[in-house]
């Protein structure tokens, strides 16, 4: 593919995955010299409708929203996903499972009937996704998403991991969550790996943000789970911070 | 002078998050001065609701991909200002320091990325790495050493991964640390004095209107970590009432819950704490305002930018301070010694019913979370009260006032000014829409 | 520095579309005369920027030929990337690897080759081999199915194979079209129709994995003994020298003691077939 | 193998010499753990408990290694080799540790010859501490011959009181202790003393295994189809952590790294576990070990059966790291004999 034309689009989200892609110092520099950037809202008062290739962040959560997903996915040649919202509706999601009624009725009190919004949902709920550039975000060397960008133009398959954090997370030697003095619960043996492990690398534990892997255990992660004294239920809501949508039928 | 303008700016660029602005004015007579924030909603307080309290930092951070470590500090000290803890000073020093990083990366990002192109007449910073690729370079630079900072301190940016309560999960080695210092003097040395020299070079709309300016206030240092709200026109404000100060509305005719000071509205942000606490920055940064021409009290909003470009040069010098503080101390590996509280551990430590609250400068101004924590350390109530919600009245204020000394202009001028205005603000509009949605148009 | 990892450049002199999804190379290597195989061995061939994939040698090893042929089939990265280039390109080489056919084994013997789909391409460097030595060999006969007549590999060449008659070669699909004259059927139907002398006749079956067992069962039934059966595996594989672990299965590395087994060894490990 | 003796202040003053001119590599704590880390001081050494994380496989055969970068100009492919190797003395070694690191230069050095390892072990010199008591509650290593090295070392230390004895088997064990102002020769009987000391406290804390040492691969023979496999399998998350911190797991991944310019790029191979789902799944989506059961037999097998009948010893040495680091303790080899043995179906 000769230089293509890429447009940065944003949904609900908290923009920081377009964030990590202006931070990448020297790296973005070698993208500019392979695509051109013809939409960028947040960086750009240029606004292209030529794109190829459309880059969009952020979870679906407004009627509107699902329009212009449509419509951008009508002229895009490729579509990616960047970051946990868009791939699997991320921190969006933790509302889903709380009566949405409610919550809107706690916020705008008696202007309720006012204000509308729909469940958050990841782009695929909606459009086909060509390539998700996982993560929340996605890490800041952006690897993955320079991956993604040079196996379109090279016109491969990208390289993603299909097998847990911890074999990354062992690689680099951390000692293991659940092994710490005080240890904490990590859904790193159920999350696919990609980001080097990066939250148990620095003393926290994984809280799931590349998603799950295609066939996790999820019933040994309950027993290891329960074994570090949590409830199903807190399992569950450990799960909902960023994967909520895996119960929706993801 | 009787003329129509009508002015519909959709989704302004470069700005974080979806806003447009509406001016209607009629025979010379302003009819409508809007700045509509159309972001989706995000109801962040209705989802820590129910969730364990160590949680909190990790799930506010993604309000805001520009200041997500404000958000994190700002959690936090909600949490130990709750549940009654004090963290080390070792940890005092590093939070402040990636805080320091933080609104560095955020400034420069502003200034060099968001606002420069309009000096430069590009519509962004892209076609600047063709033409000046020098100073794109060096912005590039400058926010990758604020970045790296944050990165070895806590994990990443934007989500800090080792800050929870009590302290971190990660220490940094020193030998990072003394890397750092060592970038930092060159940054200051280099980098800095042609940045200085690029933005005294630029002519800023000359502008003014006096407001009510509000930012923290600590006796031993320009606050950002911790502080007294401190308002220009009302006085002093512990952070535990901070409602006394800031009245949360919602207005229909505009998109976001606007907070506002009992009386009017009020402006927070670089500005806002230069003017109030420029007798505390580090002395290049004193330096730096001169050279720019900036001096407190100073009116005029498109100043925002300049003050940004001081703060960052004294975040810098701040991260020089605290980093050799932290080496001439020592690091020590707290996360074995202290027990900090992260994530889903098996157990937290017993909790009673609490509430607490925290002020935390962040880029764009003041920003607090308050928290109330139940008997089985769930959230029980949150409210967070973002920077840009609060300056949103002052930016309207400030294009009523401005529209009619302008009106003789082109339209495109107009615009132009218009949308100079609001970026001067840097609004976060992702942030401001935590909350809140109103469907209009 | 050199290291078994250092795939050596070959120059693609021809490049004939098969079938829609296979297509056959001719290569020369640019730093040795010949790539010296045997019968059933295969290269890693090497894409620069994409990755390797294990590609049997289908050609059969003719010691003046400074060429050598792959038939290759696109699946995936490698493959796809493969099938972009064209004459005169360079891509990488690794090998020959494996062990082959042990062809001293077949000598004087009848032999009946069973082909499924791809699995043709490694089981011609056999055939052509022992075509160039007809007078050596008893009788022959190939068996070949595919899925549709548009997968049929070498058509053009199958002919040539019959040897004036002296070879008998039966095709199968599994579903015809209307052009289509010949049987149709899975391969195990075209058994039933060969003499087999239990005593002289070696089986030589390359294909997918379900067929090895059908066949098997059919052979079986026809009284052949394990030792005079052969067959080729398919494993996943990274470095092609017994090093990188993936095409193990009990104590054998695929790449090194196989691809080519007798089912008198193969039948005693588990996870094999 | 010559024996010497050395004051533990003597060895200290060594090591801190070496440090000077050498990259000294030897465990230092890690959290509640230790982990092997270059040295800037001889108080840094953890000696003894607890085992490192991950195994020093990671200096010979490190996490990711590149095999070849290239560069393309004009439609030419240009390969250059890539081979970075440095002397280096590791400290401080495990007994289970140096019997695997004897075991891998069986392995990388069989029929073809993969010159990367090879040429990082003839720059590594090994100096061994012998444990005296289990380093962890999980450690199996006198039931699994880990812990006789074996004369797998150029040095090896036992702490002997306010010495070490030191064995050399090398000259470069030779020389290095040779350094030590005042080694002397040895008092074997002291040793032999101490050793017989701490087989006993092995005996006493160690998990017992119930078949003979020698019977392992019989005994994995004869139970392909154990329901051990299939109990165990299906708790196995696939994640691959019990390949990554063994010290005789050394599969590979190999991936093409393309700069986005697509002028250049590097081809690297990377730790893979057998255990993860992908492992031995082909383009055409076929999976030649779908089931975690046959997974996890296949790792089984490999420490118990295939390489022990190969090259006469068991391929797991009992370091025990597998077993802490698997989170539904169904890893363990020994444990997986020990129910095979008592539960004969
Ligand atoms: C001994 C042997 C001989 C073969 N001969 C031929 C042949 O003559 N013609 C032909 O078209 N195909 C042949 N194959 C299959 C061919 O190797 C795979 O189709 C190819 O590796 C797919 O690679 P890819 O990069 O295109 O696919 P991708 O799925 O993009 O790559 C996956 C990676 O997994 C590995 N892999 C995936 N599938 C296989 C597989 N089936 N075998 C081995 N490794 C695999 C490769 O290392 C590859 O890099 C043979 C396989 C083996 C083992
Ligand atoms: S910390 Fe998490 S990711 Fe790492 S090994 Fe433990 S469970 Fe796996
Ligand atoms: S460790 Fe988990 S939460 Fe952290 S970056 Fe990786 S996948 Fe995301
Ligand atoms: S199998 Fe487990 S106990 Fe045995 S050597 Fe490997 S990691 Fe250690």
């Amino acid at each position: 593919m000769s230089k293509p034309k890429v447009g940065f689009f944003s949904f609900t989200s908290c923009e920081g995955c377009q964030l990590v892609v202006l931070s990448m110092a020297d790296k973005l520099f070698d993208l500019l010299g392979a695509v051109e950037v013809v939409n960028f809202r947040e960086a750009s008062s240029y606004k292209g409708e030529d794109y190829d290739v459309a880059i969009v962040e952020g979870a679906l959560s407004t009627v509107h929203e699902i329009e212009e997903i449509r419509a951008i996915r009508q002229q895009a040649k490729i579509l990616i996903a960047l970051g946990a919202c868009a791939h699997i509706g991320g921190i969006n999601c933790i509302r889903n499972f709380d009566n949405q009624f409610e919550i809107k009725k706690s916020v705008y009190g008696d202007k309720v009937a006012n204000f509308d919004s729909i469940l958050a949902q990841p782009i695929d709920a909606v459009v086909k996704v060509d390539y998700y550039s996982r993560g929340c975000p996605p890490n800041r060397d952006g690897e993955e998403f320079v991956e993604i960008v040079t196996a379109i133009l090279q016109g491969k398959k990208p390289y993603i991991p299909n097998f847990p954090v911890c074999v990354q997370c062992k690689m680099k030697g951390n000692v293991c969550t659940f092994h710490k003095e005080r240890p904490i619960t990590c859904l790193g043996p159920v999350t696919r790996a990609g980001c080097s492990a990066h939250c148990p690398s620095y003393g926290n534990a994984c809280i799931g943000c590349r998603g799950l892997v295609e066939e996790p255990n999820l019933n040994a992660h309950q027993e290891t789970l329960s074994g570090a004294g949590l409830t199903v239920e807190e399992s569950l809501k450990f799960y909902r911070m960023l994967n909520g949508m895996m119960e929706v039928g993801k | 002078m009787s003329k129509d303008i009508n002015i519909n700016v959709h989704h302004v660029a470069r700005v974080e998050g979806h806003g447009n602005i509406v001016i209607d004015v009629q025979s010379g007579e302003l009819k409508k001065v809007e700045l509509q924030i159309v972001e989706s909603p995000r109801f962040f307080e209705a989802m820590l609701r129910g969730r364990r309290f160590p949680e909190a930092p990790q799930i506010t951070s993604r309000i805001c991909g520009i200041c997500a470590v404000g958000h994190t500090t700002a959690s936090l000290r909600a949490l130990e200002d709750a549940l009654g803890i004090e963290p080390s000073e070792q940890t005092l020093l590093l939070r402040k320091a990636v805080l320091e990083a933080e609104i560095m990366q955020s400034h420069v990002l502003h200034y060099y990325f968001l606002v420069a192109p309009d000096f430069f007449s590009v519509p962004s910073v892209i076609p600047l790495a063709a033409s000046h690729p020098d100073v794109v370079k060096r912005a590039l630079r400058m926010k990758k050493l604020a970045d790296d900072i944050v990165t070895i301190i806590a994990g990443r940016h934007p989500h800090p991964i080792s800050m929870v309560v009590d302290g971190f999960t990660h220490i940094p080695t020193e030998a990072q640390l003394r890397d750092a210092l060592k970038q930092l003097k060159t940054m200051l040395s280099d980098d800095v004095p042609p940045t200085l020299d690029l933005f005294a070079s630029l002519k800023f709309p000359a502008f003014e209107r006096k407001t009510d300016y509000v930012a923290l206030k600590h006796p031993d240092e320009y606050a950002y970590y911790d502080g007294i709200i401190h308002s220009t026109e009302t006085g002093e404000t512990r952070h535990r009432d901070y409602k006394n100060k800031v009245k949360e509305e919602v207005v229909l005719h505009s998109t976001a819950k606007q907070a506002k000071g009992p009386f009017r509205p009020y402006m927070v942000g670089a500005l806002s704490r230069f003017n109030i606490n420029s007798d505390q920055l580090m002395p290049a940064a004193k330096a730096a305002a001169q050279k720019l021409g900036l001096a407190a009290p100073n009116y005029n909003p498109y100043l925002i930018s300049a003050a940004q470009v001081v703060e960052s040069v004294h975040n810098i010098e701040r991260m020089i301070y605290l980093i050799e503080e932290l080496l001439r101390r020592g690091l020590k590996d707290e996360t074995v010694e202290r027990q900090t509280i992260a994530g889903w551990s098996a157990k937290l430590p017993p909790v009673k019913k609490c509430w607490g609250v925290g002020a935390v400068e962040v880029p764009r101004g003041v920003l607090f979370h308050e928290y109330r924590i139940d008997d089985d350390g769930l959230l029980s109530w949150a409210n967070c009260v973002i920077p840009t919600g609060q300056n949103l009245a002052n930016i309207e204020d400030d294009m009523r006032a401005l529209v009619p000394t302008i009106l003789d202009r082109p339209q495109e001028e107009i615009t132009l000014l218009l949308e100079m205005l609001v970026r001067a603000y840097d609004p976060c509009i992702s942030c401001s829409v935590h909350m809140l949605k109103v469907d209009f148009v | 520095m050199k290291t078994l990892y250092t795939p050596e450049l070959a120059v693609i002199k021809k490049v004939i579309p098969q079938t829609p999804l296979e297509t056959f190379f001719e290569l020369e290597l640019t730093e040795r005369k010949t790539l010296g195989h045997k019968p059933g061995q295969f290269v890693e061939v090497s894409i620069f920027g994409i990755g390797e994939a294990p590609i049997s040698i289908s050609s059969a090893p003719e010691p003046d030929k400074p060429t050598f042929e792959l038939c290759v089939r696109k699946v995936g990265n490698v493959t796809n990337a493969l099938l972009e280039k064209k004459v005169g390109d360079k891509i990488g080489i690794r090998g020959p690897f494996g062990n082959g056919f042990d062809i001293a084994r077949f000598k004087g013997k009848d032999i009946l080759f069973i082909a499924g789909g791809i699995g043709l391409v490694p089981l011609r460097s056999l055939i052509l081999e022992v075509l160039n030595r007809r007078p050596e060999y008893g009788k022959i006969n190939v068996l070949y199915g595919c899925k549709t007549p548009r997968d049929l590999l070498f058509k053009g060449e199958l002919k040539s194979w019959e040897c004036g008659g002296t070879v008998e070669c039966m095709i199968t699909v599994d579903l015809g079209d209307e052009n289509w004259q010949g049987d149709v059927g899975v391969i195990t139907t075209l058994i039933p129709r060969v003499e087999i002398d239990e005593k002289k006749t070696q089986a030589v079956i390359v294909g997918p994995p379900v067929m090895y067992r059908f066949v098997i069962k059919e052979l079986k039934a026809r009284r052949l003994a394990d030792a005079n059966i052969w067959m080729s595996l398919e494993r996943k594989m990274k470095c092609g020298v017994g090093k990188c672990g993936h095409c193990q299965m009990n104590e054998i590395y695929v790449c090194q003691d196989g691809p080519v087994f007798n089912y008198a060894e193969l039948k005693k490990i588990p996870e094999s077939i | 193998m010559k024996n010497y003796i050395v004051k533990k202040e003597r060895l200290n003053d060594l090591i801190e010499n070496l440090i000077k001119t050498n990259e000294v590599i030897a465990p230092v704590a890690h959290e509640n753990f230790t982990a092997f880390a270059p040295l800037s001081s001889p108080d840094q050494i953890v000696w003894g408990a607890p085992q490192t994380v991950i195994p020093p496989k990671q200096f010979l055969y490190p996490q990711s290694e590149d095999l070849l970068a290239y560069e393309f100009s004009n439609d030419e492919v240009k390969i250059t080799g890539l081979n970075t190797v440095k002397e280096r003395i590791l400290f401080g070694v495990h007994p289970c540790d140096l019997n695997a690191i004897g075991q891998m230069d069986r392995v990388w050095a069989e029929k073809n010859i993969d010159s990367n390892y090879p040429a990082k072990r003839k720059a590594m010199t090994l100096v061994g501490v012998d444990c005296l008591t289990p380093c962890s509650p999980e450690a199996i290593c006198l039931r699994l011959g880990g812990l006789d090295p074996k004369g797998r070392f150029d040095l090896f230390l036992t702490d002997i009181g306010n010495s070490f004895s030191a064995e050399a088997a090398t000259p470069k064990g030779e020389a290095l202790i040779e350094g030590a102002v005042a080694a002397k020769a040895a008092d074997k009987k002291k040793l032999s003393a101490v050793r017989k000391k701490r087989n006993l406290i092995f005996d006493k804390k160690e998990k017992k295994l119930l078949p003979k040492y020698q019977d392992l691969p019989k005994l994995m023979k004869a139970n392909v189809d154990h329901p051990v496999w299939e109990e165990h399998g299906k708790l196995c998350y696939g994640c691959g952590s019990c390949n990554m911190v063994c010290p005789t797991c050394y599969c590979f991944d190999v991936q093409d790294y393309m700069h986005v310019s697509l002028v250049k790029g590097v081809r690297s191979r990377v730790w893979d576990g057998c255990m993860t789902e992908e492992f031995a799944k082909v383009a055409s989506g076929e999976n030649f070990r779908e089931d975690r059961s046959h997974r996890l037999r296949h790792r089984t097998y490999r420490k118990l059966n295939y390489l022990f009948d190969k090259w006469g010893e068991s391929f797991c040495t009992g370091c025990g790291r597998c077993i802490k680091a698997c989170l539904t303790k169904i890893v363990s080899p020994l444990e997986i004999a020990n129910e095979i043995y008592s539960r004969k179906i």
